[in-house]
């Protein structure tokens, strides 16, 4: 006979390589994807109908099926239900699932050693665990659980239900409390004994979910990106984890892939905003610090009114729209793309800036703007519009701060000192779309608000850009 | 350590070195407006964590309740994040596909 | 066929299929100067056949001399192909030794 | 005990990989090949002195390190020894080497095997060949020697000693060659007994050293670096079929990472001179034809004295020098760096325009140029250096020829068409250094030498080079 059930986790294993590096590029991204997802179905499949032996229906299969449909149901619904803009959200709770997962399964393991070492034949070497499956199921417990914890804070961070919650010395308790798990987790090898060692167990399981709080409370919401990506590698390892623990080769393969992969995203990310993973864990987002006025240079700034905004860019012959969060917060995109259009009309050239960290994660920009239609010719990459800028009449700058803020490039003491930003202060005129003078993600002052050419048109975005479409209309 | 070391362990070692290899060179060459998308699909992969939640309910006993609604429980979670995973990834790509080709992003 | 999917066997595939990705990732992102040595450093690589060479010696009986003789030259070659590689290596990269930094090749 | 061996393999492979991916990049190049020397010598030293028992020293030491003693010795003075420019032959030799000594190993385990299969006990199933076994066996002893005899007849062109050689239909005869090799060591397979079938093992042998010679020998001796870089995959897999055979992992990884990097590393070669891996195997290299003095568009080419070269570069304040494949053919670099010095001294800016496929190898410029110490930060990739030349005064093209043949843009029907080249023909004056007009590697007439702004300088580019330095001197 064949062994169907390897084959078939070598097909998973290779599936979920090739479809990541398909992701990897903007053409083949999408088929990359499904090209995973069919790996994953021959994985299941595999697991549910063959053994090493051959075809042979694994038992409780209606349970399993049972469990399986509503979950594909529920995920599917849920997937398809929640706002572009509030996927971060969704794919940190998805990942907490896995992470949970990966707990319970050690959990059910754990007992079944105990059992096993508890049957009277084996109770004379009680002592003797198995210590190649005591560490995969410890660690996979553990890791599990705080990816589990952790993703779930994250996900009530970015849906605004949890806030930051910062408190002294964290990174010293953290640091003891990781040490106690694994202190824990040695005792309660140490110490096994088919009765009471599972005390030292629930100890371990406690002591995690308490590292999973105390890991992400301290993290601004902003960087929430990072974290994810963070968790989602250590939900990867605690998958391999059980890889190990069955000799089970398409989760030891898809583990440790996101493991690495979720690992180094994690490193990139971090760069794109030119922050160190370090200071995104211990929390030190510059959180909204408020504003004022008067630039601490003494400039002061000029407000202007939407029916100049209005005719300035109706008689211009460039214009470039520069979204950041706001417009997400806002949730203006639409508008914004009906504004793009009557100027358009009115035979003004319009272009997207994108900054590669505008917004809240990566693409950010990218995904709200296509989510309202906007032409994808028309969304310029930063170092592609850059150049632009000198020959551009109007720069519509919505809801974005920080990547238009030249301390970047001035002020070696700013916290985004060499982050590279859009050139906005070479066009003739710039306008600012935002609520009050408060700061921006990194919460610093922005000197382009005082710049001469700068002017500030203050109100929640969506409204503002409303006011502008009228004004056009009504010239 | 011994037991570490067992023929097979080795295998897998190997096998978790060169994936580690792998998913470094994979991701090191991505252009940023792909990080969220890969994350994503990433978050969808290790999902295969189901599989061993399906192995377990394999091997509990119909009587042992607890595994099977722990078990249960765990395969359902699996499912969540795998299927989940996939089409909320979908759905990002979705976004990328009026795209003609691949400058611009890179 | 069923044999070729001996349990370990099917791990050396495992391996044989991730060490095939690795390859291309590794290579697909090189400037083309280096191609050269990357090609002699490869080659050196492969001179990794010596252990077999050396396998070969260690299992052949002392009174087989034909074995001996080709044993003993399969090891020579083998060194040869090792060695010599490293060292061509080594000295075509020499060349690059006063670049400052990376740009200009890639 | 801990299996040192093992862990010695692992330590092996892990370097391989390792190393590789540093000689990808120029900085960490030089390190990555050390890298890899050590994680070989670990793997060397883990099979001599450990079994996965433990400590072990294996019999027959004496002459195993006789043979390796030589082999150093031997292989570092080759290395040593070998001229900068001959290096592409070396290579080609030592992946011979690699190839033989697998194709020898598979003969030796082949008679192995026939003895235990002639033993009485096993006579009786004598039949029951294992195909375990038998497949890596005989697919190291084919690939093997195909690498090894093509390595050796390319080694034998690249210097001269052999010629090309084509005849009628040899792909058609190669396919026959390579169908009948498989066919006999199938029926070597199921004619299997002790005695006889080693009959079809020679005629498997003899026909694979044909196909090795029919492979290469129809091929221009100018692709011999692609076709050197597939003999080296093909020595990889040959190397990882051992690994098959002793399920020894460090020789089945580095095989086959050498393997896939090699054909990859082909594919891209190709490329690089846009063309096809299918066009340089059926040998459709254009071999140099002759040129004529008219070119086809009836213009009519200008020769030129080294004196008034001499004039024109000393007064030109920018000089870019591009050299080509005759550079090398004339060992002109020396010369040439001296002549780059002199214009130096007098305050001429010179660079050299280092295009990714000029000469026989890539970065076979940057080799040669190196070799005579000329300064890394003058030698300019193509991209880098083209938009240069318009500021150009005078461009000095030594050897050089399909490199900067405008037909690569000009002309669809070219065989070099799409190929991207230096555009010369920006700089306010051409100079050529080739001995006639005859053709480069490409085979085609060059439109640029009948350019009004290119003059020629026909002779020996090292001859030439040196009268210029001489005029230079005596101005
Ligand atoms: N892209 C990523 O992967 C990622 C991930 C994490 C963090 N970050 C960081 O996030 C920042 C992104 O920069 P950014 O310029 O896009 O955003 P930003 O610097 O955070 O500034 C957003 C601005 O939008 C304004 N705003 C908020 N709600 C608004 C509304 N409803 N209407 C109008 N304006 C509104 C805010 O000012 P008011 O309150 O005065 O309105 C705020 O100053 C960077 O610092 C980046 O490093 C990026
Ligand atoms: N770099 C690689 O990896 C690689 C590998 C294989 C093939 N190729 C191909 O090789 C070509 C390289 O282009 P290339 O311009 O460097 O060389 P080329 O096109 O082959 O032209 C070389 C020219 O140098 C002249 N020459 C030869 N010996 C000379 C001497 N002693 N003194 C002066 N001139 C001499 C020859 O003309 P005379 O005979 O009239 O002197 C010939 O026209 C490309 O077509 C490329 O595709 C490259």
């Amino acid at each position: 006979m064949m062994p169907y059930m390897e084959i078939g986790y070598l097909i998973g294993s290779v599936s979920f390589v090739l479809g990541l590096k398909m992701m990897g590029q903007p053409d083949s991204a999408r088929k990359g994807n499904l090209v995973a997802a069919f790996g994953m179905a021959v994985a299941v499949i595999a697991a549910l109908f063959f053994t090493s032996k051959g075809f042979h229906v694994i038992s409780n299969l209606q349970y399993i099926v049972a469990a399986i449909v509503a979950g594909t149901v529920i995920g599917t619904l849920m997937a398809k239900r929640v706002q572009m803009t509030a996927m971060p959200e969704m794919v940190s709770l998805f990942n907490g699932m896995g992470g949970l997962s990966a707990a319970l399964i050690s959990i059910i393991e754990w007992r079944h050693l105990l059992h096993t070492s508890a049957s009277p034949e084996a109770m004379d070497q009680a002592a003797a665990l198995p210590i190649g499956m005591y560490i995969p199921i410890m660690a996979g417990l553990i890791i599990g659980t705080i990816s589990f914890i952790g993703s779930i804070v994250a996900w009530g961070k970015l849906n605004g239900k949890i806030g930051d919650f910062r408190f002294p010395s964290q990174q010293i308790i953290n640091a003891v409390v990781l040490i106690a798990i694994l202190g824990v987790a040695y005792l309660n090898y140490g110490e096994f004994n088919a009765t009471h060692s599972s005390l030292y167990f629930f100890i371990t399981i406690g002591l995690a979910i308490i590292y999973g709080l105390l890991f992400v409370f301290p993290i601004g919401g902003a960087d929430m990106p990072v974290v994810i990506s963070l968790l989602n590698s250590f939900t990867g390892v605690a998958a391999a984890c059980g890889g190990f623990l069955y000799q089970n080769k398409v989760m030891l393969m898809g583990g440790v892939l996101v493991g690495s992969a979720g690992t180094i995203l994690t490193v990139v990310m971090c760069k794109a905003m030119n922050r160190s993973l370090m200071n995104v864990l211990i929390g030190m987002a510059g959180g909204n610090g408020g504003g004022s006025t008067t630039s601490a240079s003494g400039g002061s700034v000029r407000e202007v009114q939407a029916t100049d905004v209005a005719v300035m860019m109706k008689y211009a012959s460039k214009v470039i729209i520069v979204p950041g969060y706001g417009l997400a917060v806002a949730q203006a995109q639409h508008v914004c793309h009906e504004l793009e259009n009557m100027l358009e009309a009115e035979g003004v050239d319009v272009k997207y800036a994108i900054h590669p960290v505008a917004g809240r994660m990566p693409g950010h920009m990218n995904v709200l703007l296509a989510e309202s239609n906007v032409d994808y010719d028309k969304l310029i990459e930063m170092e592609h519009i850059n150049p632009e800028f000198a020959t551009t009449d109007v720069v519509l700058v919505v809801g974005a701060n920080d990547v238009v803020n030249p301390a970047a490039k001035t002020d070696p003491t700013s916290p985004i000192y060499g982050m590279p930003i859009l050139d906005v202060d070479q066009a003739k005129q710039i306008i600012v779309l935002k609520r009050s003078m408060k700061a921006g993600y990194a919460g610093i002052e922005n000197e382009l608000f005082f710049h001469p050419k700068c002017g500030m048109l203050f109100g929640d975005a969506k409204a503002s850009l409303q006011k502008l479409v009228n004004e056009v209309k009504a010239l | 350590m011994e037991a570490f070391f067992q023929q097979n362990t080795l295998n897998l070692i190997y096998l978790v070195v060169l994936m580690i290899f792998v998913g470094i060179e994979l991701i090191s060459h991505v252009p940023s407006v792909l990080h969220t998308p890969l994350m994503s699909g990433a978050n969808a992969i290790h999902g295969v964590v189901l599989i061993g939640a399906i192995i377990v309910m394999g091997n509990a006993s119909p009587d042992d309740t607890l595994s099977l609604v722990f078990g249960t429980l765990a395969v359902f979670v699996g499912t969540l994040n795998v299927i989940g995973g996939f089409v909320v990834t979908d759905r990002m790509l979705e976004m990328f596909k009026k795209k003609p080709k691949g400058e611009k992003v890179s």
